[in-house]
């Protein structure tokens, strides 16, 4: 059944390009948008049983696939950011041609994450990974305007050392262990934790993945390739793809492929820390709309980082509910900002302003948005924050509980300017013929809001299903 | 039969949701939940009053979190008066928000900050509180920001200070937990060591800020000026009081062991000292109403720490019955303003005058609130403070007087803003105003009555509902209802009052229309030089006293500035340094950026290795 | 096995050349040549279909690519040519500093290449391990080259819009 | 992992480190987008070396051969990409300096 993650997407694209492509280019979008809706269903209302049932696929593929809850946790993700960003770029991709590409390009980064998240070999999740890379260096430079190759090229370049460094890692694991799938490693890692050669691997590892999720100081690509990269493809970069590549697979690594080590978690806090402040005070300064959400994005994923670090399994769990709730109201934000540029071709902050007033959907769902962010309850990024804080006091890091509470401040600022330059205030004259986004950016933009706001009600669900499950 | 503990959440959310979701246009429907859900609110209240009940249902045990709920005597008493404030000022609001288009929002933020309120309140977990305490802050913002134009920095203000001082109420609520070994607040008795002073210090700065303390005060002038006027009246005015007295009793009663005399019980007393003394300092020099009575929020909030502080039965009782007291006539003065200001326009002191004769009914009402925030005999505000200087005495002079003092320049202010307000000289363009719609006058009316029995009758009050919250041990051997039990500091009172009063005669005739009566014999040819030395002898000290009272007041003014300055200068200049130097540090060289990760891969490796070979 | 540290120092000589050379000709033709050593050295370590590939793939396609951008990118002019071989020797003069230096700590961390005493037979069969073992990195293969052909279409074939 | 082959592999590592400075070192200080490509190539040539060289010692040579080919694959496509974007950064800017790509800071 897993492997059809993979499969179906794969003969999607085949199918589409196979007969005249001005034949399907109209089947592709709804193709696509089936595809991406039904992952989202079926990673939300089956259990894991499901998944790994092989009575589905068959024998014919023996794939070393597994899908385990955070692997359910990230293909829900997923599946709902891609419908997004489908979404977005049926509205703001206006060349049919290209459009048909970005589909293809859609479909084949959907099964690339998939592989990701579901893979239990540490080859292919490289494999897999690279596939993810390439799609998305491709879609950055889609509408081939200089910032974007600009940007795409530093991603290529820093993409390329860390995959370089991850292939390094995967190396010297294999030449510790003798193999590359998840178990055998771990079961390796344990029995010689302290080996020079281990810690060589995990170190070259670690920071690959620190490269690819853009933690500080490792992020140098990040914002450029958010902030340049067309609005749709911003809204799945920043949604979930680096932080499939970098941060899904870091949390795989760290909390149940290696062995506990209290250096590397120490190691963790500090990254996460500095990521945390460096980029929230970077943040502050930004002008372009998209820039700052980019920073903000490397703030947050400091988060995720120190929970982590925490190397308890509230900590992970924090982690691991923190990133699926920055995907959805990060993909939220930047879901808005296509909108306003959509409407206004401006992403300049200094330009906007009572947009609230024209816009109104889209400065709703920009306040839960940004305040999920911040952590204000009752909306889910509240939970995942205070659950990293409550993790980090109980294992000890007091200090850096502390500085993750009073980053939530800066937190707080930065999105208090945002949402009071671009959407509240008075309208600018020029900006008074403003109309509201259309439908296809509205929906998504609603859809994730309704998660995040359910997500922190519902909290009390989502923790009976998931976090017991990390608890064994 | 507990679960209906969950009604007191459940009505006032969802009707607030309900009047969010109701079409702009429509207006009748709104108003229609409104009351309806505040007036069920205040039924429930009243049916339950006497009831013991807890309601309790696990919610995320992993990190201690449970749904807990306890309604007893003391959260009773609280929810009782938020109900009644609620209904009383939904009622009012619906007539003086009738014209304007944030009425709807408002209403809503209105309903959901009443169910909030009845969840901290309610709530016995340290976790939970902290849930609707948060809660309470967003429709605190909301609430601010739906006001007039500017209301927005304000909003942001408020949400950066209040904001703050609940990180330390959350890092209270994590330290004290941590100490107490479990999150329910009824199974907590903590001694007040060093780690737990901490924690309380924590919380005390989470509690006394939603009071409205200084120094996390100086968002309230300003929302006086921007948020519409029934904010002030139920937020500031009387809810924030109750929510925030009733935490900082809570914790200073229940979670730690405060005793006369600790180090946490002196600083609690100079906080509520300083703070009453400051705020009415600078509530003496406003010129106008709203903001006038904005200091005095504050400042009355001053004598409540102060009470609680003294960690003494009396003072405590004392400052519990000067919170709910406070809520009546400060809610009543902030109504009074609302009337003023829909009838004549203005809240601007220099542009009222003489409206004592169109408005009466406000006027009387507000002569009640007025005498009772002043402390007159017999109406409540004396009562209550009484028992306050009876406390501050028994623990330092100084203290005493401070409050004195404070009570001196209230007296003060209030003969000030009473007389600039509605006596005086009736300006043209306030020919025509008229009393304010009865609606408006029945709240006024109510809240004023109860001041009245409050004083009169203060065994009903005392006895019902005050005195329960204190263990029955600790009251042994007191009597705090009826007739205060030192004469001697009831005389001072007096003499202090009268002495405001004779200052105010002084003043108005130095500098008001009564100066300008005997102008023509003052520059008689003659006798003006007789005056004018008479005038440089006589009134020399008066002159001193004044200048002495503004350079009071200026550095009254400084302290809040500097203390705006910290919030709204060097926290953010500190933070953009730090901002800018990172920008400048992404020059776009992607070799730099490569240069960064390099040395960080360095140093974790180095790291790692190192930590190998141990 | 004292042949193979010989390659392997010639190996990195190549690579030293292709980095310093003077004209991205001659960098792209070094870059052949560093896989083509790379290809003995696989050879000597038991992996002759790896090196195959290597050979044909990274040697031969790669480096046709790079000839064939640098002959598409247009030439530059003399003085700018002039100039950049100056700044280029600048900015290159410290790298055999920086080999030496990096020689140097290994000695002192004593990871310096020593003879090895016997070399480990060949295990299992390759395609066995690819078809049967890991079909999962073959699907990643076509799903990637699918990528590599939209990205080729969209980078090469269509025009820039803004012009 | 015995000994013998650890030390069998630290023979080699070495090279596998100088080459990977030299192509870090070409990615950092060149001023021309080929040649930074070329610095990444260079890099993979290391990694290569690598997992040639563990699957060697560890006696993996077919585990270690497979996925050097699916590496090459990979390898040859980004590098297909890499040089599309250069050749647009080239329509763009006429040149193939790297101090061009600054329009992104701050």
């Amino acid at each position: 059944m897993t492997s059809l993650l993979i499969l179906i997407p794969l003969f999607s694209v085949m199918v589409l390009n196979l007969p005249s492509r001005t034949m399907m280019r109209r089947f592709a979008f709804w193709l696509s948008l089936i595809l991406a809706a039904s992952q989202v269903c079926l990673a939300a209302f089956f259990g894991t049983d499901l998944w790994n049932n092989a009575n589905i696929s068959g024998s014919f593929f023996q794939f070393n696939l597994a899908v385990d809850n955070l692997s359910r946790v990230m293909l829900f993700s997923i599946g709902i950011v891609v419908l997004a960003a489908i979404l977005a770029g049926r509205e703001l991709i206006k060349d049919e041609n290209r459009q048909f590409n970005f589909t293809n390009l859609m479909l084949l980064i959907l099964a690339g994450m998939n592989g990701v998240v579901t893979t239990v070999d540490v080859f292919s999740l490289y494999v897999f990974m690279e596939i993810t890379a390439v799609a998305s260096f491709v879609l950055i430079s889609l509408q081939k305007d200089r910032d974007a190759l600009e940007a795409s090229f530093k991603y290529i370049i820093f993409s390329a050392l860390a995959s370089v460094m991850m292939l390094a890692a995967i190396a010297l694991l294999l030449m510790v262990s003798g193999e590359t799938g998840f178990p055998g490693i771990s079961h390796a890692l344990s029995n010689l934790p302290t080996s020079r050669l281990t810690l060589l691997a995990v170190s070259i590892f670690i920071c690959g993945l620190f490269i690819k999720g853009g933690a500080m100081p490792f992020h140098g690509w990040l914002p450029d390739a958010y902030s340049a990269a067309p609005a749709p493809v911003s809204i799945l970069l920043a949604g979930i793809v680096t932080k499939t590549l970098g941060i899904y697979t870091l949390i795989r690594i760290v909390g149940f492929v290696l062995s506990p080590n209290y250096a590397l978690n120490n190691i963790l806090l500090l990254v996460g820390t500095i990521s945390i402040v460096a980029g929230a005070l970077a943040a502050l300064g930004q002008k372009d709309l998209k820039r700052m959400l980019s920073y903000s994005s490397i703030s947050q994923v400091g988060y995720i980082i120190i929970g982590l670090g925490c190397g308890t399994p509230l900590g992970i769990f924090g982690a691991i509910f923190h990133l699926f709730n920055h995907s959805i109201f990060k993909s939220l934000l930047f879901t808005n900002s296509a909108a306003v540029e959509s409407r206004t071709n401006t992403r300049n902050m200094e330009e906007l302003g009572g947009l609230a007033e024209r816009m109104p959907c889209t400065g709703t769902t920009s306040i839960i948005g940004f305040l999920s962010a911040a952590g204000i309850p009752p909306l889910s990024g509240f939970w995942s924050k205070i659950i990293i804080v409550v993790a980090l006091w109980q294992a000890g890091f007091h200090a850096y509980s502390a500085i993750a509470v009073m980053a939530g401040a800066i937190t707080l600022a930065y999105f208090l300017s945002m949402q009071r330059r671009v959407f509240f205030g008075k309208i600018k004259e020029e900006l008074k013929s403003t109309k509201e986004a259309n439908f296809n950016l509205l929906l998504p933009a609603l859809l994730l809001a309704a998660i995040t706001v359910g997500a922190g009600i519902l909290f009390p669900f989502v923790h009976d299903t998931f976090i017991t499950s990390f608890f064994k | 039969m507990d679960n209906v503990l969950l009604l007191f959440l459940i009505v006032p959310l969802i009707a607030g949701i309900l009047a969010l979701l109701i079409p702009k246009k429509v207006r009748g429907p709104v108003e229609v939940i409104v009351l309806s859900a505040t007036g069920l609110n205040l039924l429930l209240a009243a049916v339950f009053f006497k009831s013991n009940l807890a309601y309790f249902c696990p919610w995320v045990p992993a990190i201690g979190l449970d749904f807990s709920l306890r309604f007893y005597h003391f959260s009773a008493f609280i929810i009782l008066a938020t109900a009644a404030f609620g209904f009383l000022i939904a009622l009012y609001s619906t007539v003086s928000l009738s014209d304007k288009t944030y009425a709807k929002h408002f209403f809503a933020y209105f309903l959901i900050t009443i169910g909030l309120v009845n969840g901290a309140v309610l709530s016995d977990n340290l976790l939970l509180l902290l849930f609707f305490w948060e809660g309470m802050l967003v429709t605190l913002f909301l609430m601010i920001a739906v006001g007039n134009k500017s209301a927005f920095k304000t909003a942001a203000k408020a949400l950066i200070i209040v904001g703050i001082t609940d990180l330390c109420l959350m890092v209270g609520i994590v330290l004290t937990g941590h100490l107490a070994g479990t999150r329910t607040i009824s199974g907590i008795n903590l001694p007040l060591d060093a780690l737990g002073g901490l924690a309380f210090v924590f919380l005390m700065i989470g509690a006394i800020s939603k009071a409205g303390s200084m120094p996390f005060h100086s968002w309230i002038p300003d929302a006086a000026l921007d948020a519409p006027l029934p904010f002030m009246a139920f937020l500031p005015g009387a809810l924030e009081k109750l929510v925030g007295i009733y935490l900082l009793s809570r914790i200073s009663l229940d979670l730690f062991q405060l005793h006369p005399g600790s180090w946490v019980s002196t600083m609690l007393m100079i906080v509520g000292a300083v703070t009453i003394i400051l705020a009415v300092m600078m509530a003496l020099v406003q010129k106008d109403y709203k903001r006038l009575l904005s200091y005095h929020a504050i400042s009355q909030v001053g004598y409540m720490v102060l009470g609680i502080g003294t960690a003494i039965p009396i003072g405590i009782i004392g400052g519990l019955f000067h919170m709910i007291n406070n809520a009546m006539y400060k809610s009543c003065l902030f109504l009074t303003g609302g009337a003023v200001e829909k009838q004549a326009g203005t809240t601007d002191l220099e542009k009222l005058g003489g409206l004592g004769l169109k408005m009466p009914i406000t006027f009387a009402c507000f002569i009640v609130a007025a005498v009772s925030i002043s402390g007159v005999p017999p109406f409540n505000g004396f009562f209550s403070k009484e028992l306050i200087y009876d406390s501050a005495l028994e623990r330092n002079l100084i203290f005493y007087l401070v409050a004195v003092i404070g009570s001196f320049f209230t007296a003060a202010s209030f003969l000030k803003l009473g007389h600039a307000a509605f006596l005086g000289k009736l300006r043209d363009e306030h020919r025509n105003v008229k009393e304010a719609p009865p609606l408006m006058l029945v709240p006024m009316i109510i809240i004023a009555l109860g001041c009245i029995v409050f004083g009169i009758y203060n065994k009903l009050p005392i006895h019902a509902l005050i005195q329960p919250i204190l263990s029955p041990e600790r009251l042994e051997g007191h009597q705090f209802a009826g007739w205060p039990a030192n004469t001697a500091l009831v005389v001072i009172t007096i003499i202090v009052l009268a002495g405001a009063f004779l200052n105010h005669r002084f003043g108005v005739k130095k500098k008001g229309s009564g100066l300008k009566a005997v102008d023509h014999i003052h520059y008689a040819p003659v006798l003006h030089i007789i005056y004018d030395k008479a005038e440089k002898r006589f009134f020399d000290p008066y002159n001193i006293g004044l200048k002495i009272i503004n350079i009071i007041s200026e550095i009254a003014w400084r302290c809040d500035r500097a203390i705006d300055w910290v919030y709204d200068t060097l926290v953010v200049k500190v933070t953009y340094a730090c901002t800018n130097q990172i920008r400048k540090a992404h020059t776009g060289n992607y070799a730099t950026y490569l240069v960064w990760s390099l040395v960080g891969f360095l140093l974790i490796a180095v790291f790692l290795l190192q930590s190998g070979k141990m | 096995m004292t042949i193979d540290i010989i390659i392997l120092i010639i190996l990195t000589l190549a690579a030293l050349w292709t980095v310093m050379t003077n004209t991205l000709l001659f960098a792209a033709i070094g870059l052949a040549l560093t896989s083509a050593v790379l290809t003995i050295v696989m050879f000597r370590l038991n992996s002759p279909l790896a090196a195959v590939f290597e050979l044909s793939v990274c040697a031969g396609l790669i480096s046709v690519v790079f000839i064939s951008v640098t002959t598409m990118t247009q030439p530059q002019s003399h003085q700018e040519v002039a100039q950049h071989n100056r700044d280029r020797l600048g900015r290159f003069k410290f790298l055999p500093l920086i080999i030496i230096l990096v020689v140097l700590t290994l000695v002192i961390l004593n990871l310096k290449p020593t003879p090895p005493l016997t070399i480990p037979e060949a295990g299992e069969d390759v395609r066995n391990i690819i078809w049967n073992q890991r079909p999962f990195d073959l699907i990643g293969q076509v799903l990637i080259l699918l990528a590599g052909v939209f990205g080729v279409v969209i980078l090469f074939k269509e025009k820039p819009k803004d012009e | 992992m015995n000994s013998e082959a650890l030390q069998l592999f630290w023979s080699f590592g070495p090279f596998v480190i100088l080459l990977s400075v030299i192509g870090i070192y070409c990615i950092l200080v060149t001023y021309n987008l080929i040649r930074a490509l070329i610095g990444v190539e260079i890099l993979i040539k290391a990694v290569t070396l690598l997992i040639i060289v563990v699957g060697h010692v560890t006696g993996h040579t077919a585990l270690a051969q497979a996925l050097v080919i699916t590496l090459i694959v990979i390898e040859v496509v980004v590098i297909a990409v890499a040089v599309g974007i250069v050749l647009g950064l080239h329509h763009h800017h006429d040149s193939l300096d790297i101090r061009k790509l600054r329009n992104l800071k701050g």
